[in-house]
């Protein structure tokens, strides 16, 4: 178990004028014991941090410590074999020649533990990723699950400080996916194993983990818990990459101390947290998300109207575009229960508690 | 892009209109039919010929020329001869092959592309012509090198006789090892990295990765290459012709050969053929057996590059092994033959008698050269061509349709892979002779013999692009209303178009060269620039035979070139990295 | 004597010529004839064997090729002779052919006589050791120096170690190959081997190509065996039924023609026609011992001899 | 723009004892003008129905007809380029040799359209599908939802009655997938083709559908609306393939009239529709969809109490693992600012009227 130090990190491919930062002076702190997620868009340079941190990569710029080991500065570089981490790779590299077993068996052959203390080794840790019984099958035989599962036996077995995993899930259909995820926040929860996992799913992002980072470009853009990255993102990026996200264009009304009132074309008003030195008359954007704005029969109440555009049944979920005076489009999810016809006129109440504004 | 897994690749298979009986007869089947009708008459039929005649004796039907051949100490002799030579070079190519191949794809060795263009020349180049030359620097009394070893640098243990299997073998390997090298490095660039990069991050050293991940894994390609080179070096003639008999290496195919000449002994021959073909159907379905029960082995997937391995000093190991190979394989013959070329008299004072004058023979004074350029040039062209068309047909209905026994016929156009061209030549011969067209003596049976023989290597070249396109693509283009012939027109064969002019080099340079088959087929009219060369050498012409051979591979080279220019290029960038399940 | 349309040759234009002539000469005598009569030759060179199995394969599939044929091989053209292959053609100038060398209808005729002999190279083989007969190069002091050629890739051979065999029993071929002796395909190739210094005595191997090389500078000596050398015909034949009837005679007619004769004395070798000279340095046949050949046993036990042969130098 | 009429079509794969029955026996009406999803898990016969439709397969029972043209029957059938379908594929089948305009025009020139009309036509096509202006760009130059729209243009532009859509969206990132799909579903519309839209994500068909055909191992389960597969499934197969799902072990108490009393163990009692024939004692199965039950803070007013064991933050909803009394846990889906924490005692509200009966 073992915590990651990661300081002003940077790595370029290419050279001249080709070259490309996929990495860009990172800064992170993972502790022990935590399931850390790099989150973030195809291409932004997650699988790369990934692969410094496992030592497939040297850094331009920038260190990894482990606890207090320094393990890559450029220039130096511990080999991956001499690091003690565990890697589950997105298409598992279960080898295709070996069975379970022998596959499961590896690490610990490098090792050199005896023989039957591996075995046992084996067999707990087959039984802890509920693989007992397929010990002398190829991975040929087995289900996408069940090759992943292998993957992680075989990194668990030598039982390492740190577990990356780079995508395991991306290749499996819904349901086995919702399934491993549970597993594999057990998984963590029990052995106590620093995990580093890479998606770009952010709703697995938010389900797993204990703090998520997330990338874009190269950079990182928030590094805070599923609830903080969610309803407090830290720019708009962040907001629109953690899911729809409604972004309405505004003015500062008035400000004080950190809130203020925001007003929006059409008359929509909102009192709000706002970005430190917002001052009145400055364009901002809020961004609301789609479960913060409830809809209910139109009322006299003076709360802003709007009409229903279109409607999709998701099943847990109904989701709406209402329309306001202003042609602003509002997306809008509520119970499935709660249902308007499109062409209805409806209230809608927005929890500005819940809202960002951005400065655009 | 996946695991091909069986479910992938059997939902992936249109069902094409076949499962459709009883429906007019519509385009594709009448060239289906043709296709298929083809590959009966170019090697089914020779091959039942080859039986029948072996079966005929003076007194009807009988095993007696079998027992002869199976009990004679001449030809038992040849047959383990044949096999030994096949053991000796399969285990060398594999070895030449894979230790180049590694150091190709997974090592920081310099001079990479020295040990590319090694491997291809030494494809090219024809082994008879290696073994001439071979013969001149290393026959035990004479030859240059030995007597440099023996009288000027004094050491005469470090003398090599060529007259030997030894000899036999190295000239072989050196012809095969591209075959091991080819199928070995393009197996470990696909290899994923992440498979080797698990074992890393597992504890396992860069050996220790190397042995016990990246060696199985590419295993299927070896064992291919490895039988490959196997069944190529049994079945090639001149250089068993030139090194085996002096040496008195005697083989199944100069025992053959022998048989052949007058008065001819066609029983016997053709007896002794099948002994051969059986050899190489053997190590044919070995090979696809060991191959379908490892066909799961997942290759290639979203990993990143394989690192490169850093050798340190063993780098210079590696790069000087790759440079020998060079000097050996490709410096030595090719020094050796423009040497020979360019001699008034080989062995008489060398910078005295420096002349052209055998070119001048050749091209201008000997009128069955340019009648021999021609007539190779024609029907190499026209052979690959005919090849490449059946191949995509097959290949098209071995991967496109569910037509019953389609993969009996994917197995039929394997089987001349290992048919020895003069195998091929009998079996050719004793059909032909039967019917009443007189095909025999023409181009056209030559054709006949360079399409049935290379029709493996275009169909494997048909199959492998038809594989890279999906058959969504041509599927695509059904719906809109396309007959099959538009959509072969306007999609399929636009496709895999470079697929096609690949498969089609890779079946005119070996036409080119052909020997072992046109020696027997060829006559006044059609000769070959193969035979012609060897006419000369058979003759003594030895001279003159070095600047043929010369001219033979200018020819070769050229004509590289030119099918490079018209096929290659722009379509090959925009198809690749198109992904589509395999 | 049988005349010779020359009119109608030329209408004919041109002729295929199957032969086993060497290369050069043939090159000459087809060069000759073309500018002489302005007939085309289709020249198929191959060793003799080749053209007879070429000539029989295509005689079997019911299409006749060749115009002319020359092989170095009289068992073979006799027994074509008896099976009627062949047109009678007796052209000016047949009575200079030897009785042995030719058929007494002129089904065949020889083109050119080939001695088969010993040659060697007599800078590295002192006069002292040279064999003086053929039982000589079985004395191990020739071990590993000699080559000789497979009778089953050479005609010429076939009658010389069937004869051998025939008179002294297959255990000279044994004890030769007990002295290491190299086996090569062709005449040609057992020259180079001289020439190179690969092999320093040809035991059985064709004279012409020595006195060939020998004329290029290359000190290679030939030897005519006291107990007799072997004096095989090369048979010229014009085939029944072929294309061009006219210009084939013209050209079998041309054969043996002075011109044309006097090429072979002048490369190395022997005419067949008794009033032109022996080569420059060589003596006339009426010196030497001839071994006589039985050719209707050499027929006949051809495949045997040669599956013997191989038997014993595989 | 026609409807499709499936009868008694089955369809097997191999022969002997590997013969494998892909699709059994099935009946379908595709009214006209509608947008028709066949969704089930992978293996389930989806793309051999539609594959059958579109004549790339031969039925072994079972006939096809468009409108009242006879299509397949065993051993009868019109090939595909005789049916004038449209057809996208899963991976778009764009040739890569053709620019945009080429793969567009393809189906035009087969059809013998004069040049200009067909340039005119084309121009129309790329315009609705939002490509004009990308003409003469070869399809890698493409991204892969530009890639998605000219396989949709090259069979929209052939105007055909039916278009086939085999699992278009599932290359794509979720983003990209979002936009696709409200463009798809616009498109349909605006167009009224019928559309038989093949995919495995209950979400997607729920979003797009006029009608959902649910299948499973080869036999259709279900064919209704949305709301009626998601709320009311036809057994236990369909109501677990929609979306997540409590099945909670009961026993009738009373029965009346379709409707009846049951109570799980632990006293959970629960008023609801039967199915036919249930009677007092008979075991069933009560299956409630999470977002179904509500939470609130534990009150005494009787309604049931459970324990709060996990929680997931899924951004625009909370998931919360609610256990009884009696052990059975709930999975519950609550708005995400209505929080709890492990280990809270709740009050659980379940909607009755939302709820199935099945026998297990
Ligand atoms: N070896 C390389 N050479 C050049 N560029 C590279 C290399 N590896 C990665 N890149 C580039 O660096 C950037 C970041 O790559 P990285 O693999 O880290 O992305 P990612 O966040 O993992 O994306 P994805 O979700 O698609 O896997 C990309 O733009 C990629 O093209
Ligand atoms: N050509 C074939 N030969 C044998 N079996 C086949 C063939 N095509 C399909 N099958 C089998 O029929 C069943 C149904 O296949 P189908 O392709 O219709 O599934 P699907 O519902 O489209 O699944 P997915 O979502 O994975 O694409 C599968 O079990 C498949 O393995
Ligand atoms: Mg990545
Ligand atoms: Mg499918």
């Amino acid at each position: 178990m073992a915590g990651i130090t990661i300081k002003g990190l940077s790595k370029r491919f290419g050279a001249g004028e080709t070259a490309f930062a996929a990495l860009t002076d990172l800064d992170l702190v993972i502790e022990n014991n935590q399931f850390v997620t790099l989150l973030g868009p195809s291409g932004c340079g997650k699988t790369t941090t990934l692969r410094l941190i496992a030592g497939y990569l040297s850094p331009d710029a920038g260190t990894i410590h482990a606890d207090d080991r320094l393990l890559s500065a450029p220039g130096s570089v511990v080999p991956p074999e001499a690091r003690g981490m565990g890697m589950v790779f997105q298409n598992y590299a279960v080898w295709p020649h070996k069975t379970v077993y022998e596959n499961v068996v590896f690490g610990l052959r490098l090792r050199k533990v005896p023989a039957a203390e591996a075995r046992r080794k084996v067999e707990e840790t087959l039984a802890l990723v509920n693989l007992t019984g397929l010990e002398s099958r190829f991975p040929n035989e087995l289900s996408g699950g069940q090759q992943q599962r292998v993957a992680l036996a075989r990194s668990l077995v030598v039982e390492p400080g740190i577990l990356l995993l780079d995508e395991p899930l991306s290749n499996l259909d819904a349901k086995l996916r919702e399934r491993m995820r549970s597993e594999l926040k057990q998984l963590q929860r029990r052995t106590g194993i620093t995990f580093v996992y890479v998606t770009h799913d952010q709703a697995e992002a938010l389900a797993l983990s204990d703090r998520i980072a997330v990338m874009h470009g190269g950079r990182l853009q928030q590094y805070g818990t599923p609830v903080e990255v969610y309803s407090r993102p830290a720019n708009r990026l962040v907001a629109d990459f953690m899911g729809l996200v409604n972004l309405i264009p505004a003015r500062v009304v008035a400000a004080h101390n950190g809130g203020g009132l925001v007003e929006a074309e059409g008359g929509l008003r909102l009192a709000l947290p706002l970005p430190d030195g917002a001052a009145p008359g400055d364009a901002v954007e809020v961004a609301v998300r789609p479960e913060n704005i409830r809809l209910r029969a139109a009322s006299g109440d003076g709360a802003p109207c709007a009409r229903i555009t279109d409607r999709t049944f998701l099943g847990n979920i109904s989701e709406y575009y209402a329309t306001l005076p202003s042609g602003q489009v509002l997306r809008v999810q509520t119970h499935p229960l709660q249902q308007f016809a499109p062409g209805e006129t409806v209230t809608i109440d927005i929890d500005a508690a819940q809202c960002s504004v951005f400065r655009p | 892009m996946t695991a091909s897994t069986p479910i992938a690749e059997a939902s992936a298979r249109p069902g094409v209109a076949p499962a459709a009986p009883g429906h007019r007869v519509r385009l594709e089947h009448v060239v289906m039919g043709a296709a298929i009708a083809a590959l009966v008459i170019l090697v089914v039929l020779p091959i039942a010929a080859l039986l029948l005649g072996s079966l005929v004796g003076d007194r009807g039907l009988s095993l007696d020329h079998f027992g002869e051949v199976l009990t004679g100490r001449l030809y038992l002799t040849a047959l383990k001869n044949s096999l030994v030579l096949g053991a000796w070079t399969g285990l060398f190519s594999l070895l030449v092959g894979i230790v180049l191949a590694f150091a190709v794809s997974r090592t920081d060795v310099p001079g990479k592309r020295l040990l590319e263009i090694t491997a291809s020349l030494s494809y090219l180049s024809p082994p008879f012509l290696t073994a001439i030359a071979f013969v001149y620097l290393f026959s035990p009394n004479a030859g240059l090198i030995n007597v440099f070893m023996r009288d000027v640098a004094g050491l005469p243990w470090a003398t090599f006789d060529i007259f030997s299997m030894t000899g036999l073998v190295l000239v072989t390997a050196l012809h095969t090892f591209p075959y091991v090298y080819l199928l070995a490095s393009s197996a470990l660039q696909s290899v994923d990295a992440s498979y080797e990069e698990a074992a890393q991050i597992l504890g396992a050293s860069k050996l220790r990765t190397a042995i016990s991940i990246t060696a199985p894994l590419v295993a299927p390609a070896i064992l291919s290459g490895t039988l490959l080179a196997f069944v190529n070096a049994i079945a090639l003639f001149g250089s068993q012709a030139i090194i085996g008999l002096p040496g008195r290496v005697v083989t199944l195919p100069t025992r053959i050969y022998a048989l052949f000449d007058y008065p001819p002994e066609y029983g016997l021959a053709s007896a002794l053929s099948l002994v051969f073909v059986v050899i190489t159907v053997a190590a044919l379905y070995l090979q696809r057996a060991f191959l379908s029960r490892r066909s799961f082995v997942t290759l290639a997937g979203k990993g990143g590059r394989p690192q490169l391995m850093p050798l340190g000093p063993w780098r210079w190991a590696l790069f000087a092994f790759g440079v020998g190979v060079f000097l050996v394989a490709i410096v030595a013959p090719y020094a050796t033959l423009i040497a020979v070329s360019i001699s008034k008299s080989w062995g008489l004072d060398f910078w005295k008698g420096l002349t052209l004058a055998h070119y001048k023979f050749i091209l201008f004074d000997y009128n069955v050269t340019q009648r021999a350029i021609l007539n190779s040039l024609m029907l190499a062209t026209v052979a690959a061509t005919l090849a490449v068309l059946l191949g995509a047909v097959i290949g098209w209905i071995d991967l496109r349709t569910l037509i019953p026994g389609r993969k009996l016929l994917d197995y039929a156009s394997l089987i001349p892979l290992g048919l020895p061209g003069i195998v091929m030549a009998v079996a050719l011969i004793q059909f032909w002779l039967r019917m009443p067209i007189a095909l025999y003596g023409t181009l056209a049976i030559l054709l006949l013999a360079y399409v049935g023989r290379y029709i493996p290597l275009s169909v494997r070249a048909a199959n492998a692009s038809l594989r890279q396109v999906d058959p969504s693509l041509e599927e695509s283009a059904q719906i809109l209303g396309a007959s099959w012939a538009t959509t072969m027109r306007e999609i399929t064969l636009p496709l895999i178009r470079p697929g096609l002019f690949a498969g089609w080099l890779l079946v005119f340079v070996p036409v080119i060269q052909e020997l072992s088959a046109s020696i027997l087929l060829f006559s006044s009219g059609s000769i070959t620039l193969a035979v012609a060369v060897f006419n000369l050498y058979e003759t003594g012409y030895v001279e003159p035979v070095a600047a043929l051979a010369m001219i033979n591979m200018a020819i070769i080279g050229l004509a590289i070139f030119v099918a490079n220019k018209l096929g290659g290029g722009g379509i090959a960038q925009r198809t690749t990295g198109y992904g589509a399940p395999a | 004597q049988d005349a010779v349309d020359v009119d109608a040759a030329k209408k004919e234009g041109r002729l295929v010529w199957y032969t086993s002539t060497p290369i050069a000469i043939g090159q000459k005598i087809v060069d000759m004839f073309e500018k002489e009569y302005g007939i085309k030759v289709e020249m198929f060179r191959s060793g003799g064997s080749a053209i007879l199995r070429r000539f029989h394969q295509e005689m079997d599939a019911g299409r006749v090729a060749a115009d002319v044929m020359t092989t170095s091989d009289p068992a073979a053209a006799a027994a074509m002779t008896r099976k009627g292959l062949f047109v009678a053609f007796r052209p000016k100038d047949f009575e200079q052919i030897p009785e042995a060398a030719k058929d007494p209808q002129g089904h065949y005729i020889a083109q050119r006589l080939n001695l088969m002999t010993i040659y060697l190279r007599e800078d590295k083989v002192p006069p002292a050791d040279e064999p003086k007969n053929w039982s000589d190069v079985l004395d191990p002091k020739y071990k590993g120096k000699l080559v000789t050629t497979d009778p089953s890739f050479t005609s010429l051979q076939v009658s010389v170690v069937g004869m051998m065999s025939k008179n002294r029993g297959w255990s000279f071929f044994e004890k030769l190959r007990a002295n290491d002796t190299m086996v090569v395909q062709s005449n040609q190739q057992a020259t180079d081997m001289l020439k190179r210094g690969e092999r320093l005595i040809a035991v059985g191997a064709l004279d012409s190509y020595a006195a060939d090389e020998r004329m290029k500078g290359h000190p290679i000596k030939t030897l005519y065996p006291a107990d007799g050398v072997f004096v095989i015909p090369s048979p010229t034949s014009i085939i029944k039924g072929s294309p061009n009837p006219n210009a084939a005679r013209l050209f079998a007619a041309f054969m043996i023609s002075p011109p044309v004769q006097k090429l072979f004395p002048a490369g190395g070798g022997y005419a067949a026609r008794l009033d032109v000279e022996p080569p420059a340095g060589a003596p006339s046949l009426k010196d030497m011992k001839i071994v006589p050949i039985d050719y209707d046993y050499i027929e006949k036990e051809s495949g045997r001899i040669k599956r013997r042969f191989n038997e014993i130098f595989q």
